[in-house]
């Protein structure tokens, strides 16, 4: 069985073989410890030359990768936890995606920053939290999150053969998870069709008529599967679920087309709910559409305890979807 | 005044404090595997000479932010391991009600956080604070060897000299950053990036605590002064993995390096029938520690922030 | 007549004054200069041992603010130009904003980060962003704006006495502008309530039914009150308008109040639409009430360009309001 | 070969450009009272001898990063007149369409932007992408003694030092940092800054193009050499505001600095019939960038990204 981490390795693999313009750039990401989460195992071994391992500088990691880009290379940097990209903020909305629009598209930047985002790891409040809302909309910069329902290696593929800056959130808890097979096990009760191009969008479609809309991506796909079959089972509610790959820029058709179906709307992240993903979600679709039912489900507007009976609660749970649904239903 | 026994400056307790060190982080890592503790730790194995001799001479009152390997200095410091364990355990008698865990501690005038090279700014605040307010005070700032990786920790270099702050900056240098030695990471000198700035360097290799002690007590007697920062530059070894099995080392480097333990070192000036004496009474403060925090009742949540 | 930046520096003044804990720091703030944009003048010259003039190090300038609110005192300081929150969005997200909560409520950390932001100015893409919406949501941290209608020095009065951290964002273009009079010039024919607290909320009510209720905060309610103006006069489409102070955390209370009575809301912001400011009241909007119809109005998901030709058109105008209100109500 | 004939090396040349800078500079200056120009911007009057005797020396393939005072790096470097001015009129006919103005341009291998420090990491990106393309080029990364403040640059050393990475950081000191003089900003030494990550440093007090030709040779052949960047530090004067109308210098400071006049210093060097010829030379240059650029169209919005 492959894992979402053994995917997104062999995406790294094959990219730095079949291009040598592709580097990898990040902190501890040589062998044999392979990167804090092991996603660049066996490239140092592989690529010497082209697998730089850095200093603790996040600042530089990403300037420098802007840089490479800009002049020929095609980097992948990564950021060891995705708490961490406070600290890019600057190289990324200042530099990386603007260096396009201002210099007139004179210039490519195609760099790709990979990170680890999320909880319930017990890491606490600087190694736990969804930050990737704070580099949604960021014009010129596209945010990607991988699921299991895709092949993440096709999707960072397509990340580093962007020509454009790619932000690329990996959740910490997705990388051990095995990789979805269309028709079987809990897809088997769904019709699941996927958007052109190459961040695609997921529609599933259960058997009957669905009541409500799950929008979601990451991570969080495994948890609103989860629900919804929690509210076929015990409440006879069926939902559609819109998976995400492509965060931003904003494209929501096929979310839209299954509101026109549904008329009701749950989103779900783990990043906290005040403006994150889902009220951009919620907004376009009220600006659409009227009549709309929305709820939010996503984490606590607190930091990411450290102790596990503070960090269950502060993160969304699938129970907590299941509650969205039935009240959203009701 | 020291708020308890561990940081009287006999050679007893100089001892004491690292076997307490030593022992709360052994007994640390092995409740990973009972499942008492999850998330990851950083262990002070092999660095406690730091913490005890820097310990033994900064006064009780003054400041300290430390980093993401703070349990060293934190119970070098005074704090209670009962209440860090607590802390560790996610429990609500810890530190900070298990909000925090591992990285993320407070008690009295220390501080840490989990984020490389932000806490360096704040302890310079901190330092003008102590500095306006006249309390003679000064503040503590630890670092690592890979920490010199972060621009932060210049920014602050530079104010706090242009400011004449009372700051001491107590690097660290273990030699790896996670698995990344230090030639990997650092070019040039490490003393000449304070130099630089035009802060004085204190700077041993050393795993001797009394080394530690002296050279900590010129470095924050200067910090003190008046001048400005200073800078203290500790050579040494850390003889766990920086986590949790992150360890590229071979097994003839941690061999050599284990030679050089600051227990083993240090312990040349106890008396034969100190050992046992140490031995017993960090068992109690360490097994006190950690089984009494086992039976504490979990934090529940106040959503309100 | 007075202006926001004379009711700012005068608040200035009066906290400097009337606590001595109080410290101004950042870069060029000291006399005769007074700060790029003058905000901090006469300060140095009346407490010369109190204002600090910073190197440019802005990640340090709010690291040291925290320090010195963990320790006694209460900092001030001045981020020469909004688009440097990104140089501060480590130090803000992972320190200043989480210690209260990860220290179990042990601590406090009363400082304030004063920055202006926006464009229209013709500084280019570096000196023009309204990157407020990265900060609102993050817990932790107020971020509050003044306006023309209530005082400006009480709201920075009120930051600087506030016991945890706040972002304050004042618009370029707001500091030569004149206060309002309540009752007087264009208010003369709203009737004008606010909310209690420190961060007021203020609601104006045409003297007719307003057909739609508009949204806003900081230098945008000039362009809202043009825009309400406009309305009446050329459609007879009366407006109610919302105006914030306090943008984070959330609280909407008098929005929805107003949305009651008209069922249909725009919202106006500077920065980027997408995941903007107006996002969330869109989204907390339609989480509450059903069949409301929202209309954003923000600038172009672009950078803001040099050419003022450019600039213009993608920023926010007066227009765009107007027609998203006339495209609401028809 | 060089695009355009200012960067000949040849005295008049030399000297032509630094008043090709000087002139375009004092008209840029005025037309924000025409109106013609709106915002803000950085003019590099007095520092004329550090761009013309930089650019006669360095290759014009390499590659450059310039900061918030970039007119007379890219004038230097073979930069039209022209599209410089339409891009700061806010033309579609400037270089970046009027989207970046002042402190956002790109022409070639010359590209700038208006955040301090941010961009001295990726002129390090862009070295080691040169490096690993075996291009032979170098990355002159331009900053000021304020930018010293910038904790990014720290980060961008240490990696382009252990790197070994051919990049030239070029410091012009001008003494102040918008209104803030450098003692205020800057403790300790400058250059030691440099040479503690072990990077060389070429350093001068001068106004002379002379002196700054041959030190920036030095320094460009130590960047190129492999050795790893170098360092060329230049302190120098800055005649103008820092932007516009924020000055703090006092009447008596800037009758002094004005005597150290680059054009002063190295007219002595050119025979008394150079002087109309240059200035005739340069008029029309000038002339004829604002002229043209007046008369273009501003650009239309295309608002797919
Ligand atoms: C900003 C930031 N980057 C990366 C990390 C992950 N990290 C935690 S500890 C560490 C190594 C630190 O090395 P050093 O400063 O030498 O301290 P040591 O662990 O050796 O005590 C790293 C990379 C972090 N916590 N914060
Ligand atoms: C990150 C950042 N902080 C502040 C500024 C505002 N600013 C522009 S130029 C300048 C002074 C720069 O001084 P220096 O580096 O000495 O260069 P000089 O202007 O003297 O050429 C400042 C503070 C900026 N552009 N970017
Ligand atoms: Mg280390
Ligand atoms: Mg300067």
């Amino acid at each position: 069985m492959t894992t979402v981490l053994d995917r997104l390795n062999f995406a790294l693999h094959r990219s730095m073989e079949s291009d040598e313009r592709v580097y990898v750039l990040g902190e501890d990401i040589l062998d044999p410890y392979g990167g804090a989460f092991k996603v660049t195992r066996g490239l140092s071994t592989k690529f010497p030359t082209r697998v730089l391992t850095t200093p603790i500088s996040e600042a530089a990691i990403v300037g420098m990768a802007s840089g490479m880009a800009l002049r020929g290379l095609i980097p992948v940097a990564e950021i060891m936890f995705g708490d961490f990209v406070t600290l890019v903020a600057d190289q990324l909305v200042n530099h990386a995606s603007k260096f396009r629009w201002i210099y007139n598209n004179l210039v490519r930047v195609p760099l790709v920053v990979r990170t680890p985002m999320g909880g319930r790891r017990g890491y606490g409040p600087t190694h736990s939290q969804s930050l990737e809302k704070m580099f949604l909309g960021v014009p010129g910069l596209k945010v990607i999150a991988p699921n299991t329902l895709g092949d993440p290696a096709d999707l960072l593929a397509a990340a580093i053969s962007d020509e454009d800056p790619v932000l690329f959130i990996e959740h910490k808890l997705l990388y051990t998870r095995q990789l979805l097979e269309a028709g079987k096990a809990d897809l088997r009760d769904y019709q699941v069709d996927q958007t052109f191009g190459d961040y695609p969008t997921f529609t599933m479609r259960p058997t009957k008529p669905a009541h409500l809309t799950l929008a979601c991506y990451g991570y969080n796909f495994e948890l609103a599967r989860l629900a919804a079959l929690d509210l076929i089972m015990e409440h006879e509610i069926f939902s559609e679920i819109i998976l995400f790959s492509q965060l931003s820029p904003f494209n929501l058709d096929p979310l839209f087309q299954s509101l026109e179906r549904t008329g009701k709307l749950v989103t779900v992240e783990e990043g906290t709910i005040s403006l994150g993903w889902g009220a951009e979600l919620a907004a376009r679709s009220v600006e659409k559409m009227r009549g709309l039912m929305v709820r939010r489900v996503a984490a606590l507007d607190l930091p990411v305890a450290n102790a596990k009976s503070l960090e269950d609660k502060i993160l969304p749970s699938v129970q907590d979807i299941v509650n969205a649904g039935l009240y959203i239903v009701e | 005044m020291r708020y308890n026994v561990l940081a009287m400056d006999d050679n007893f307790t100089l001892y004491k404090t690292m076997l307490v060190i030593r022992r709360f982080e052994e007994r640390l890592l092995s409740e990973f595997s009972t499942g008492k503790i999850v998330g990851t730790t950083h262990a002070y194995i092999g660095q406690e000479a730091d913490a005890a001799g820097i310990f033994s001479v900064v006064d009780t009152e003054d400041v300290v932010f430390s980093n993401h390997r703070c349990h060293g200095h934190f119970l070098a410091y005074g704090g209670e391991a009962y209440q860090l364990a607590a802390e560790l355990m996610g429990k609500a008698s810890g530190l900070v009600g298990g909000r925090g865990g591992s990285q993320h501690i407070h008690w009295r005038n220390f501080y840490s956080n989990g984020i490389q090279g932000g806490i360096v700014p704040i302890a310079a605040g901190m330092a003008l604070a102590e500095k306006e307010r006249n309390t003679g005070k000064i503040v503590l700032v630890f670092i690592g060897d890979g920490t010199l990786g972060e621009g932060s920790l210049y920014e602050s270099m530079n104010i706090a000299a242009l400011w004449k702050l009372p700051i001491l900056f107590v690097l660290e240098d273990n030699h790896y950053a996670q698995t990344t030695p230090v030639e990997k990471a650092v070019a040039g000198s490490m003393s000449a990036r304070f130099t630089a700035f035009g802060i004085p360097v204190w700077e041993r290799e050393t795993s001797d605590v009394l080394e530690v002690r002296s050279l900590a007590m010129e470095a924050a007697a200067s910090a003190r002064s008046g001048t400005g920062p200073a800078c203290l530059i500790l050579h040494t070894h850390r003889f766990s993995a920086h986590s949790k099995g992150d360890d590229p080392r071979s097994p003839e480097e941690l061999a050599r390096i284990h030679k050089i333990d600051p227990l083993t070192i240090h312990g040349l000036r106890l008396a034969t029938e100190e050992f046992p004496r140490a031995a017993s009474e960090v068992a109690e403060i360490v097994n006190n520690a950690f089984d009494r925090a086992s039976l504490d009742p979990f934090p529940e949540l106040c959503s309100e922030y």
